[in-house]
């Protein structure tokens, strides 16, 4: 039984991740960058949720709805502002430049707001614990679940079904060639780290509803697992982030379980090691020997 | 050059105080949380002066990091040339300027460290450290004779932070002190800082079925363990030191979830006394109705500690003489409690046991050392 | 030429990435001093069985001996000690590195000096570095590109980095030159001028050369015998002449009239 | 290219080192400098040997590793054991926490061979972090709450660890070892089909470059009074990645500039605490977006005084043997 | 129909064409021949809109179109099928094909001519549902020019269709090319293989070092003794 909850416990740690890291799979598997500032939009997306509950009065959907459009924009001003210029530079320099994104999110939060937390409203949504022979779930991790595995379908089919999903793909490939089939690459690639971004406000606010405490560097360390979990399903890869987060999830509560709470972080880096070592594109990844 | 610390601090009208503190980082809500204490402290100093001097603050952010609070004193010591230094709100970073206060003979105080080890180690005391708190072995015997006494638990289970020296003091002591009287730890867990999810781990100490659950930490992360251990079901007391102590702890947990805990604290902002509700107002006025924490009322705690010892030796007291001005402090009254130290620097402070009723801290009990 | 030993013998060898079987039960067998040609459709797998020859891939059937040592499941950097060195399809040179150290990069594997001497400054690194700078010069020499020395590889111009690519191959020491396509993106008096090239190194270093090319009059003027590929498997093997003529090549490669 | 020109080259190099040495340690003697200038020089000095380490690795053997400050903890915490529990001598501790980096490096290493680009940037960075963490539960060394180690880290000594791991990491770029590094990051398949052990010189490179990154470990712990696992975050390891970075990848000398002036940057904003990071972070992107290639390019310092040879190109070769 | 007047195009410093001035009139064939750097591609990108002259002008149907954005390029109908064919190797055969109509709204015409590319392109019909990256890089080079052709094109620009293809794929597309030039696109190539491109064009014009330094038709290039000397291999 108590395995049972564990596993439970996993799952609904994990879909937190992989609700993250689907906006990073997605942004990645575009541009082609490791966004590191994703983490810092979904903290921004998280306030954003948080200001329209508390000062305009508004309840959940609205104030997701908002958080995501608002975080869409920014995303947009981000790219525009900090990716665009480096588009044809070297992958490193982009890294950096993200880096940099990132710590000015951070700091730019602590300088308008302070670094103090806030705390959710806790009745935002219904939360009740569904016992099914003694293991208990929340409502809400079902919630958490469910709006994941949502919004993974909406954006598989986004990208693999719909003319804009095919510009993405076209650019991800081939920039230059897809221009010349009248695809705006700019206009593309804003609409990639829009979505990107609207995913990283949506899991804000949920984050927020659910885990309750926000504060400017709490993007910090989910968006660094969202990253591994993204990596752990093959970086690019929609359903993989899924996968990966969920994994994640699990690989945590079950070390947490066995006693080593404290060995829990290395364990998810070490299983991510492993995966690499042994399926170098991740799960999900196909595994393409560079053609020489 | 170390012997300049003879023109060290006061430099015309003005003295110095050096602050050192996380205002950046992981801890940067609990040193900022200090700098609005000691500013509004200093506000105040400042409407009458010390023989004519005012003090200045001179601030430094460490990050966070032990590396860059190390700069930072000392710049403070040989650039500033500062009176006093106050730092950092966290143990782990004030351990990292002892030596230096040591070195360049400028008095350290921290506000909020109550590692032990800061002010003495292996019998030796640091000449020139203090601190405005009392230390992790008192309030962990505290909480752990209360549980045994008043709550009659005979079984716990205690959940550390393992990333804070506070944290794990608190835990050494309590543990020592509720196996003494004969009561036994069924489950010792631990999480570190910036955790958000323990779901796990309280599922195992569920499985243990302990009587009482103490969790020595900080409000961040113990608003969420006691929502979560409420929402998985487990309804046993939990107890908790001075790091609980914050507005927001009730906004992250809930008040339901705060039922039957307990804290043990230097000061609660819901204490009629006079002094601290002077305290609480005029600190609601000069930061937006924003309710003082322990580390706010430390902060300002520390400032009117230095400047009790300043007026006792002298507006040009050359930090040496500061620093036995305040070995000798003696019965000051603070917002946490009258002050009086002991030989290894250490303030002797009573504790208050504060209990949480529908979100509030209600008085409990007050143990004396 | 049946009385020699082959140099290099490549028995039943095949490979399948996922369920393309990209090479299949290839028989190549290349005597010293040959130069043969390796013609096929695009895609039949001519450089990916150059691939297997030089250890980039690992067959999955069949194995492969050079001077009768067998070669399977040997890393790269191996085989090319062994003495078998490659051009690629797409030049991969190192780009931002000059035209010389291109060529000292594949002279590295014969250089005598240790790492701990070079970062000592002992004398033997000066000795080895000095050795590997004239042997480099001498390479570009033979291929025009000294005058190029100094320039990064990526500035060259393309056919230019061609020549690089074969000098650079040249400078690992190879008995057995495996080139894959040098010709592509040449026009027909660069292309003459390469077939001038290719004849005079094989005599200069006494080489084998195994040339994979789309360009019919370089293959035809220049190869000994072709082996045919196509789908994977060999279809034709033999002189220019009867490759010319056999309806299997021709229908699959060649088209109906040759010019 | 001869010999000769060699040594004259590295004389004045000797000379000019020796010069620098002895000012700046005349100038801390005499209290010209004070113990805050002091600091600020050692953590320089630091960041110059982190820096010009994982520029061996990045720089010149083009492995995405970004988990460099995992070598630091490594070296911090194996040199402090020696001298605070062990009570042996500084130097002792120096040269234990560079050999146990390097041990490090080499297990990293093994990772690497599979691993490319992104995934090994991953690879390195959750090296890192593993690190962190084993470090937080070894009560040996003090866990969190880290250990206390006495000062003893001197301007000589950083001096002559500087100085040691420029002339070893410039000896070995300009060396055939180096070229062969240089060619993994040009093209590693290419590499491999010259006859070059790529597995081999990639993992020399992150044993060397772990090597020195422990000896930065060693320093620092006796520079900063206190060390702990925190303190070795993937912060730290993007901290040092930006000096290589910002200074030019593949650049030495850039990676030597880029680690001076950013302490300085960060020293300096240090006077404003509530806008550092911003600044800092600001400075950080504007630069990248303006020159995306780094102070220096794939330049060093020297090409700057050569007079431009005939048929040399305009961007030096500096990875001749010059 | 397309005017090039006096361009000169830059990558950095380095300039790629120096006073460029070309002209292809309605429904002809057109090459450029040149050794390789010369500046063919270059220009095939100025005038998709790839790369933008520092100055001169490009005149389409009268218009300017110099320095305007490739999408708008592709929109009045110049396609551009660029050296290496840069076929989206991640999708299949008919989302490339799709991608090159990706202006275009006209669901009935463009249904026609996806039709008209599998009548001149038989082999992409057999495989639709293939990652267009395992095609056979003839198939892959047929699957290009179809791309270009989905956009309807007035003017098709294609860089050296034939490298590295096998001899019977080279015929195979200069048949093609034939073709669709007879349904009246007008045609722009650039080649290598001299030969096989003069034979099939009306005009051309001979590029050295970022210049033009020949034009005239086909013929009176065959059988000049600089142009035999230098790109035609000499016998
Ligand atoms: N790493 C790989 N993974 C999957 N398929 C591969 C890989 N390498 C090659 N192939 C496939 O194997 C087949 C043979 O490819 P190869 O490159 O050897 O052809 P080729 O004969 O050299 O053609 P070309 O003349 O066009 O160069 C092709 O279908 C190709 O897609
Ligand atoms: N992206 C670029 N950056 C810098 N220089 C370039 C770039 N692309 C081409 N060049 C230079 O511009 C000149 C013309 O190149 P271009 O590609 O137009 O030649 P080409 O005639 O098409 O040759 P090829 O037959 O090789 O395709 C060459 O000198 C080339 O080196
Ligand atoms: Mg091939
Ligand atoms: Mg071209």
């Amino acid at each position: 039984m108590e395995l049972f909850q564990q596993l439970v416990n996993g799952i609904s740690l994990g879909s937190i991740y992989a609700l993250i890291a689907l906006g990073y799979t997605m942004v990645y598997g575009i541009v082609k960058l490791i966004n590191f500032a994703h983490g810092d939009v979904f903290m921004v997306g998280a306030f954003i949720g948080f200001y329209s509950i508390t000062v305009l009065d508004l309840s959940f959907f609205p104030a997701l709805l908002i958080s995501m459009a608002a975080c869409a924009v920014f995303g947009v001003i981000i790219e525009r502002i900090a990716y665009k210029p480096l588009r044809n530079a070297t992958r490193i320099a982009a890294l950096i430049t993200a880096i940099g994104v990132s710590l000015m999110i951070e700091n730019g939060m602590i300088f308008i707001r302070g670094a103090q937390l806030e705390a959710y409203p806790t009745n935002l949504l219904p939360s009740e614990n569904i016992d099914i022979f003694g293991v208990s779930i929340k409502s809400q991790s079902l919630l958490i679940l469910g709006v994941s595995l949502v919004l993974m379908m909406i954006l598989q089919i986004i990208v693999h079904k719909t003319k804009i999903g095919k510009a993405m793909r076209a650019v991800s490939y081939d920039a230059e060639a897809a221009k010349l089939m009248g695809i705006n690459v700019n206009n593309t690639i804003s609409a990639t780290f829009a979505i990107g971004s609207a995913l990283a406000g949506a899991a804000g606010v949920i984050f927020g509803t659910y885990y309750i405490k926000i504060e400017p560097l709490m993007g910090v360390l989910p968006g660094l697992k969202a990253f591994v979990a993204a990596v752990l399903g093959g970086i690019g890869i929609i359903p993989g982030a899924m996968v990966g987060g969920l994994l994640l999830g699990l690989i945590e509560a079950l070390v947490s379980a066995a006693g080593f709470s404290l060995w829990r972080d290395a364990a998810a880096f070490v299983v991510l090691i492993l995966i690499l070592i042994f399926l170098p594109q991740g799960l999900f990844g196909k595994n393409k020997r560079e053609k020489v | 050059g170390c012997s300049d610390s003879e023109k060290s601090g006061s430099d015309g009208d003005t003295i110095k105080i050096g602050a050192n503190l996380e205002l950046t980082g992981g801890g940067a809500s609990y040193g900022q949380s200090v700098v609005e204490g000691m500013e509004l402290a200093i506000g105040e100093l400042n409407k009458e002066g010390i023989d004519g001097k005012k003090f200045k603050l001179v601030k430094y952010d460490n990050k966070s990091e032990a590396a860059e609070a190390t700069g930072g004193a000392t710049k403070l010591t040989s650039q500033d040339k500062v009176s006093v230094m106050v730092g950092a709100a966290t143990s782990t970073n004030t351990l990292a300027q002892v030596q230096i206060a040591n070195d360049k003979k400028i008095p350290l105080i921290t506000p909020t460290g109550t590692n032990s080890d800061i002010t003495s180690k292996d019998g030796k005391v640091n000449d020139f450290v203090f601190r405005t708190c009392f230390i992790d072995p008192f309030q962990g015997t505290v909480a752990a004779n209360f549980a045994k006494d008043t709550l009659k638990a005979k079984t716990a289970a205690i959940y550390i932070d393992s990333s804070s020296d506070y944290s794990k003091g608190l835990a050494a002591a309590f543990k020592e002190a509720f196996t003494e009287g004969g009561g036994t730890i069924v489950k010792e867990e631990s999480f570190v800082q910036k955790d958000t999810d323990f779901q796990a781990t309280l599922t195992n100490i569920k499985s243990a079925k302990p009587d009482f659950v103490f969790v020595p930490a900080f409000y961040e992360e113990v608003g969420l363990i006691l929502k979560q251990a409420r929402e998985s079901g487990i309804d046993v007391p939990f107890m908790g030191g001075d790091g609980w102590d914050s507005p927001k702890l009730i906004e992250i947990a809930g008040a339901d979830a705060l039922e039957n805990t307990f804290i043990t604290n230097h000061y609660s902002a819901e204490d009629p006394d006079e002094k601290i509700q002077g305290f609480v107002s005029a600190f609601k006025a000069k930061y937006k109705d924003k309710s003082p924490d322990a580390f706010a009322a430390l902060g300002y705690d520390t400032a009117y500690f230095i400047a009790d010892a300043i007026k006792r030796a002298g507006g040009d007291a050359t930090p040496e003489k500061i620093k036995d001005a305040l070995e000798s402090t003696d019965g000051l009254a603070l917002v946490s409690g009258k002050m009086k130290l002991d030989e290894n620097h250490n303030p002797i402070k009573s504790a208050s046991i504060l209990k949480y009723v529908n979100g509030e801290q209600k008085f409990e009990t007050k143990v004396n050392p | 030429m049946e009385t020699t030993t082959p140099l290099l013998n490549i028995d039943h060898v095949g490979i399948r990435f996922g369920g393309l079987r990209a090479v299949a039960d290839v028989n190549i067998k290349l005597f010293p001093g040959e130069l043969v040609g390796l013609i096929g459709p695009n895609g039949a797998g001519k450089t990916t069985l150059f691939n297997l020859l030089t250890g980039v891939y690992v067959p999955t059937e069949g194995s492969i001996s050079f001077e009768g040592e067998d070669l399977c499941r040997l890393p790269p950097f191996k085989i090319t000690r062994k003495g078998i060195s490659r051009t690629f399809q797409n030049i991969r040179l190192f780009s931002e590195l000059s035209v010389l150290d291109n060529v000292k990069v594949a002279y590295h594997s014969q250089a005598k000096h240790t790492m701990a001497s070079s970062i000592l400054r002992m004398p033997g690194h000066f000795s080895g570095e000095k050795d590997m700078h004239e042997k480099a010069i001498e390479f570009l020499k033979i291929f025009n590109l000294d005058q190029y020395m100094d320039e990064k590889a990526k500035n060259l111009p393309y056919g230019q980095q061609r020549r690089l690519e074969i000098a650079r191959a040249l400078a690992a020491n190879p008995r057995l030159l495996l080139l894959d396509e040098p010709a592509a993106g040449m026009n027909p008096k660069e292309t003459h001028e390469l077939m001038d090239l290719i004849g005079l190194i094989r005599k200069k270093f006494n080489l084998t050369v195994l040339l994979i090319e789309h360009d019919m009059p370089l293959v035809m003027g220049v190869c000994e015998r072709i082996y045919v590929l196509d789908h994977g498997q060999l279809i034709a093997n033999g002189t220019p002449e009867e490759i010319r003529n056999n309806p299997k090549v021709i229908e699959a490669y060649l088209g109906e009239e040759v010019s | 290219m001869t010999i000769f020109k060699q040594s004259k080259g590295f004389w004045l190099s000797v000379l000019l080192s020796f010069i620098l040495f002895t000012v700046v340690q005349l100038l801390l003697t005499g209290g010209i400098l004070n113990s805050y200038y002091e600091n600020m020089i050692i953590f320089m000095g630091i960041n110059i040997i982190l820096a010009v380490s994982l520029h061996l690795i990045i720089g010149i053997t083009g492995q995405f590793s970004i988990g460099h400050a995992g070598f630091l903890a490594v070296g911090a915490f194996a040199s402090a054991v020696i001298t605070m529990k062990f009570e042996m001598p500084l130097f002792a501790g120096l040269l234990v926490g560079g050999i146990v980096a390097a041990l490090a490096g080499m297990l990293i290493g093994i990772p690497t061979l599979r691993l490319k680009g992104d995934y090994l940037a991953i690879a390195t960075l959750g090296f890192g972090e593993i690190v962190r963490i084993v470090f937080l539960n070894i009560d040996y060394i003090g866990g969190a709450s880290g250990m206390q180690v006495t000062h003893m880290t001197t301007w000589p000594w950083v001096f002559g660890c500087i100085l040691i791991t420029i002339l070893v990491i410039r000896n070995f770029t300009n060396s055939s070892h180096g070229r062969a590094c240089i060619s993994i990051r040009e093209d590693e398949t290419a590499a491999d089909a010259m006859g070059i052990n790529t597995t081999y010189y990639k993992v020399a490179a992150f044993v060397i470059g772990a090597f020195f990154a422990g000896i930065a470990g060693g320093l620092w712990a006796h520079n900063f009074y206190i060390i702990q696992p925190s303190n070795f975050g993937f912060l730290k390891s993007f901290d040092i990645l930006i000096f290589v970075v910002l200074g030019g990848l593949g650049s030495l000398s850039g990676a030597v500039l880029a680690a001076i002036v950013l302490t300085i940057v960060s020293t300096f904003l240090q006077d404003y605490p509530e806008t550092r990071m911003l600044f800092y972070s600001l400075i950080l992107i504007v630069m990248m977006i303006y020159r995306p290639q780094g102070l220096m390019g794939t330049r060093e310092l020297t090409s700057l005084f050569k007079r431009k040879t005939k048929g040399g190109s305009k961007d030096g070769n500096h990875h001749t043997t010059a | 129909m397309l005017k090039v007047e006096d361009i000169n195009v830059y990558y950095g410093n380095i300039q790629a064409l120096k006073g460029v001035t070309l002209e292809i009139n309605q429904g002809e064939i057109v090459t450029l021949i040149g050794a390789n750097g010369a500046g063919k591609s270059t220009l095939l990108k100025t005038i998709s809109g790839l790369l933008k002259p520092k100055n001169g002008q490009v005149l389409y149907e009268g218009k300017s179109i110099g320095g305007k954005q490739a999408q708008a390029i592709v929109k009045q109908g110049i396609s551009h099928v660029p050296e290496g064919r840069r076929v989206f190797a991640n999708m299949t055969v008919q989302e490339n094909l799709e991608l090159g109509a990706f202006l275009r709204k006209d669901k009935a015409g463009m249904k026609e001519d996806m039709e008209r590319v599998y009548v001149l392109f038989p082999r992409l019909l057999e495989r639709l549902k293939q990652q267009a990256g395992t095609l056979s890089g003839g198939e892959q080079q047929m699957l290009a020019m179809g791309r270009a052709l989905m956009a309807r094109p007035k003017l098709l620009l294609l860089d050296e269709p034939s490298m590295g293809l096998a001899p019977l794929l080279v015929k195979t597309i200069f048949r093609i090319i034939e073709e669709i030039n007879a349904t009246g696109t007008t045609i722009l190539l650039v080649e290598q293989n001299a030969n096989l491109a003069l034979s099939i064009a009306d005009r051309a014009y001979v590029v050295e070092t970022g210049r033009i330094v020949l034009a005239g038709t086909a013929e009176e290039l065959t059988s000049s003794e600089k142009v035999k000397m230098a790109y035609l291999g000499g016998h």
